[in-house]
């Protein structure tokens, strides 16, 4: 018996302590793998996205929206789809949109975003002009300084926008003089500043309704809000490819929840071996 | 007096913080605004204590001879240099992030791939991470390896497959929707509620002055 | 998925109706204007104008309240041709002046059945009128439609005020007594010599077990603060255990580093440790290079701290301060060399990350809590005891408001929050 | 594509090659991209701070301030840009030893400023807020006033764990018998909550090596569309 068991046994104690390398390499073909196919899946809309697709819906067209880009490029694959999805939602429904970034960095992934939802087909014939159907106000920093000093002061805070013109000369910010002027607030975040803040300052001081796209990490942390503070929220490139699917604009987050699926089970499988090696070797130590 | 002049500061101004947040009258409303901004400012002198402490540190390094990592402390001063002249004095001053600028071309093309690649270290280091720590060792650490399988199954398209014989709306993902709706909500209040409190108490303290180590010694 | 479809004609639809609108406005005034200076060539008028609504009435503005004096809101009554009458009210525009005979700016417009407006651009003293534009719109027969404005009597003068008290946070008012209150009743307590049992906190107790073994070992002890600045709390909270953990350092003549990310945080850090070697008689052994800045970047920090990780593998890491995705970079680099670690966070999302990969995490509160365990001040403890007491009255307020709402969905059969009237005990918790 | 680009991205994709050596081990292609990383990003920081804060919130109103002396109007109101100026700078008396000590005092404003405002802000968002949503009828009714078992027993769950959770936290009362237990169970409702928040994280951290696979493959060796 002993004899039949050793060198059985001893394999799961391989496993128990293996080379962390191991695992890292089964992560990185798993992720490489799916990218060379064209693999479409169906997946479930959850009750937070559906909340945020309807309460996008619902706001009327030509309302004043602020977006708030609070990221940087290492969030992007997760974050960059879903700005592209809302600005979307925002062309479609010819809000007139204000943008602002409190990350540095903000700023320009929101640049990036329109040139790519002004890409799509539908919006091929959308004459929009700048400063008077969109301004892209730029970075500020300070974090929910900024948004403190929004809350009294939109011009004084941003006294330029992205491009260097002064505000003043910009038509639609004539009348906007702090966040009470705006209908609708949209954040994209990964952190700090963002979504947590924006609910304190934004919702919880100056009456916003608004939603929020969030990492999925940021996610289990905002979603305690969702309801009284957030009217939807989108997690994590998951929650991108939810919204892409209700509003029906295929992108990014689609394709790439292929490889991320199998990673995802590249996990499970290691915590399942982990387990059964814990085990295995537990019984033997005891006996 | 070394001491007590700065825990005055911090005592007038924590109050006024207070303050400010119940009386919506002029000086109040703005006095925060203001110091928020001194706050930023401030932090924009201190980061040259920084970067001269990296400096300094960095040519320590890059003279010692007994070390081969010496080269290393040259390409920290050679990078801070590159993008310090380029961003002072060649991307148009205010204008230094525009896209197009020689700024935004060491941003795009040197910083972010590398922030980004740093980033996604991530994903190979939560695997690792979670290989070893969710084992079911005691009670508690199989509460935690319940919640992560149930909520990772759930979360990827082929959970469900995996057990489509099972009628709708008890499948994982709708497990993972549960946990994450109630027991998950449930442990985060306790924890932002605690937090809250932490927060409050350490704040009193620093009021008060009863917690000022960071003033050093007289 | 039944998604409505976009589709560009509408929007060129639109775009049709609303240049034919201009136009039809456009001709309107050419017409006005030129049939005033009796032109023989008048154009004839192709559109009706539509019925004059009645003017809206009952223009008042009243200040603004909880404000620092920057806004008033105007009030009326509905035009009586809005949703009955004529029905053809299709907004209220809104207007100010410096006099009752005007001139008046428009100041943005309200829809039809609408009827207050918050003017949040006033100036604190400055005494203005209101007046209200009713704007009817009468669709024609070719699709265009043409408007009628029929503008109200201007308000009594109004003036905008600053207030002394936000009437609206007088529940955050009785929260920050109640809470600070107990905070400051029992570090008073504790002053005046009361003993206050305080429960076990397993990360701390293995504070001396990690830097002795750290000093067995002849390996470093590394300690970050967290990743942000000076005006993050957990900062200085972690600031304040360093003090207590660099005495103990400084006790076994222990090797200690501290890498910063921030500047200000490298200066208090500085102060922090030389003060604890003092305590500890050992002001000589105290480096002040031991603690040094290595960059403000989340990522470059974490790189740095990675490199200097793997090449000197030191046998403990404290992580104790506000930290981002970061967390579990340091945390696995550390574990991979074999490092102790004892981690401290109140930023709930890295929480499970130091909970998966370190030996031991304060979760949340008890960051704040540590300095005061480490140190055994019993002003401090008085303060644990105080934010427990306030644990206290949060439960029962919870539980209060539980069960009277229960009772109220059992006895009105409902439990909609908007259906409860005054059993709805948790709006007396919203802070406006 | 322009020359300049194209060298831009190669340079990209070998600095993403080098961090993610470090996986294998530490080498000196991984020690290069450390220390090009730490010098640039804090030289980065520099920067961005010095054209973001010091110019719009020191130099402009001091510019404005003293431009106005020669005007009708003084602006005297720019001059406050002062004080945070000296705050700066008595921080920067760092550098000089002796004087050292003085850079205690901004460290103490921005104490002051930080413990007074967080404590408001988490009072607020954390206290209130999370009052207003514990504080809601356990005893859940249909529309139609019939009640519903499932609704009930998930919020008293809610319930049981913040307040499980919470008891958890307390400090000044040995944690045995009943209390103890209750502890206890706050304890897996806490082990519940992140190994959830774990496991949900999971996926996102997956994207973002996504993200640098889809930019090694597609924008520098173009293998994938």
């Amino acid at each position: 018996m002993a004899d039949e068991q050793t060198p059985k046994l001893s394999f799961w104690q391989k496993m128990l302590a293996i080379d962390r390398r191991a695992i890292f390499a089964f992560i990185f073909v798993a992720l490489i793998f799916p990218l060379f196919f064209e693999i479409s899946q169906e997946i479930p809309v959850s009750n937070d996205v559906r909340m945020l697709h309807e309460a996008l819906e619902a706001i009327p067209d030509g309302a004043l929206v602020l977006y708030s880009f609070d990221y940087d490029p290492p969030s992007a694959p997760e974050l960059q789809p879903m700005a592209i999805a809302v600005i979307k939602a925002g062309l479609r429904k010819k809000w007139r949109m204000v943008y602002i970034g409190l990350w540095p960095q903000g700023p320009i992934q929101c640049d990036m975003a329109f040139r790519d939802a002004m890409l799509d087909e539908r919006f091929k014939d959308l004459k929009l002009t700048y400063g008077t159907d969109y301004v892209n106000l730029g970075f500020q920093s300070g974090n929910e300084a900024v948004m403190q000093r929004m809350g009294s002061d939109i011009p004084g805070t941003f006294p330029r926008d992205f491009r260097g013109t002064p505000v003043a000369q910009l038509p639609i910010m004539n009348g906007i003089r702090n966040l009470g002027n705006f209908d609708f607030l949209i954040n994209i975040s990964s952190g700090y500043p963002g979504t947590r803040e924006w609910v304190q300052f934004g919702v919880d001081r100056f009456g916003l309704p608004m939603v929020s796209g969030s990492t999925a990490v940021q996610t289990t942390e905002v979603s305690p809000y969702v309801g009284r503070q957030l009217k939807g929220l989108m997690g994590g490139m998951r929650g991108a490819a939810e919204y892409e699917q209700i509003s029906n604009n295929p992108g990014r987050a689609l394709k790439y929840m292929v490889g991320q699926s199998v990673a995802h089970v590249v996990v499970i499988f290691f915590i399942i071996v982990g387990n059964i090696a814990y085990f295995a070797t537990r019984k033997r130590n005891q006996g | 007096m070394r001491r007590e002049i700065p825990t005055a500061i911090a005592f007038f101004i924590g109050v006024v913080c207070i303050f400010q947040f119940f009386i919506p009258h002029w000086p109040f409303g703005t006095l925060v605004d203001t110091f928020s901004v001194w706050f930023q400012i401030l932090q924009s002198f201190a980061i040259w204590l920084g970067a001269l402490n990296l400096i300094k540190v960095s040519l320590e390094k890059s003279l010692d001879k007994r070390t081969h990592d010496r080269w290393y402390g040259w390409v920290v001063m050679a990078a801070f240099t590159l993008i310090f002249v380029v961003g002072m004095f060649f991307s148009g001053g205010r204008q230094f992030q525009e896209p197009g600028s020689e700024f935004d071309y060491l941003y795009r093309h040197l910083f972010t791939p590398l922030s980004s690649t740093m980033f996604a270290l991530l994903a190979f280091y939560v695997a690792s991470a979670s290989y070893r720590a969710f084992r079911a060792r005691t009670r508690e650490a199989t509460l935690l390896l319940i919640a992560a399988f149930i909520v990772m199954l759930g979360r990827a398209p082929i959970g469900d497959q995996m057990i489509a014989f099972v009628p709708e709306g008890y499948r994982l993902s709708d497990m993972a929707s549960w946990i994450m709706t109630y027991p998950q909500i449930a442990g985060q209040r306790a924890i932002m509620i605690g937090i809250a409190l932490g927060i409050i108490s350490a704040s009193m303290r620093l009021i008060l002055g009863l917690e000022r180590s960071y003033l050093g010694s007289e | 998925m039944a998604e409505r479809i976009y589709i560009p004609a509408s929007q060129l639809g639109r775009a049709v109706r609303q240049s034919v609108l201009a136009l039809a406005v456009l001709l309107c005034v050419v017409s006005t204007v030129s049939a005033q200076s009796e032109s023989p060539d008048t154009i004839s008028l192709t559109i009706a104008q539509p019925p004059l609504p009645n003017a809206a009435t009952n223009v008042v503005g009243s200040d603004g309240l909880n404000d620092d004096g920057g806004s008033i809101v105007v009030t009326w009554s509905k035009s009586t041709d809005d949703g009955a009458g004529l029905n053809n009210v299709a907004s209220y525009r809104i207007l100010r002046g410096t006099s009752p005979a005007g001139p008046f700016d428009t100041l943005g417009s309200a829809a039809a059945g609408q009827t207050t407006f918050t003017d949040a651009n006033a100036v604190e003293g400055t005494e203005y009128y209101y007046a209200i534009l009713t704007v009817a719109m009468a669709p024609t027969t070719d699709g265009a439609a043409t408007a009628a404005l029929v503008q109200s009597d201007p308000s009594p003068s109004v003036r905008a005020t600053a207030q002394w008290f936000h009437t609206g946070r007088i529940n955050m008012l009785i929260a920050t007594i109640l809470l600070c209150g107990s905070v400051i009743y029992f570090i008073s307590q504790a002053k005046a010599g009361k003993a206050l049992y305080i429960r076990k906190i397993a990360g701390l107790e293995a504070v001396d077990e990690a830097v002795g073994r750290a000093t067995e070992m002849g390996r470093k002890i590394m300690y970050i603060a967290g990743t942000q600045d000076m005006n993050e709390v957990q900062t200085l909270a972690g600031i304040t255990i360093l003090g207590r953990v660099a005495k103990v350092a400084a006790e076994y003549d222990a090797h200690l580093e501290v890498p910063t990310s921030r500047a200000m945080v490298m200066v208090a850090a500085r102060e922090t440790v030389k003060e604890a070697y003092l305590n500890a008689g050992r002001p000589d052994a105290y480096r002040e290079e031991r603690i040094f800045y290595v960059t403000e970047d989340q990522f470059g920090f974490a790189a740095g701290i990675d490199g200097i990780v793997t090449r000197e593998k030191p046998a403990a890491m404290f992580f104790m301060g506000a930290f981002y995705a970061e967390s579990l970079i340091l945390a696995e680099t550390g574990n991979s060399v074999g490092a102790i670690q004892i981690a401290g966070t109140a930023m709930p999302a890295q929480l499970p990350f130091f909970v998966a990969s370190c030996d031991y995490t304060l979760i949340g509160e008890e960051l704040f809590a540590a300095s005061a365990y480490l140190s055994k001040e019993p002003k401090l403890l008085g303060s644990l005891k105080g934010q427990d007491v306030g644990k206290a009255i949060i439960l029962a307020t919870i539980l209060i408001g539980i069960v009277l709402t229960s009772i109220g969905a059992v006895t009105l059969k409902t439990s909609d929050l908007d259906k409860l009237g005054w059993y709805n005990i948790g709006r007396w918790f919203e802070v406006r | 594509m322009s020359g300049w680009e194209i060298f831009g991205i190669w340079l990209a994709a070998l600095l993403t090659l080098g961090i993610l050596t470090f996986l294998y081990k530490d080498n000196p292609f991984y020690k290069f991209c450390e220390a090009f990383y730490v010098g640039l990003s804090a030289g980065y920081w520099v920067v961005s701070y010095f054209w973001q804060n010091l110019v719009p919130y020191v130099y402009d109103p001091l510019k404005a301030g003293i431009e106005s002396f020669g005007a009708t109007t003084i602006l005297w109101s720019q001059f406050l840009a002062i004080a945070p100026l000296v705050l700066g700078v008595m921080m920067l008396a760092r550098l000089v030893p002796s004087v050292g000590w003085i850079s205690r005092w901004p460290l103490a404003f921005v104490v002051g400023y930080t413990a007074g405002l967080r404590m408001i802000t988490f009072l607020q968002s954390n206290v209130m807020t999370q009052l207003q949503n514990s504080v809601e009828p356990v005893v859940r009714m249909s529309a139609s006033g019939e009640f519903m078992f499932w609704e009930t027993f998930n919020v008293l769950l809610v319930t049981l764990g913040t307040f499980a959770g919470l008891l958890y936290f307390y400090f000044s009362k040995e944690h045995k018998g009943a209390f103890g237990t209750i502890s206890r169970i706050g304890t897996w409702f806490l082990m519940v909550t992140f190994g959830a928040a774990f496991g949900y994280t999971v996926m996102g951290r997956m994207s973002l090596l996504i993200g640098r696979i889809d930019f090694l493959m597609a924008d520098w060796l173009h293998i994938i569309r």
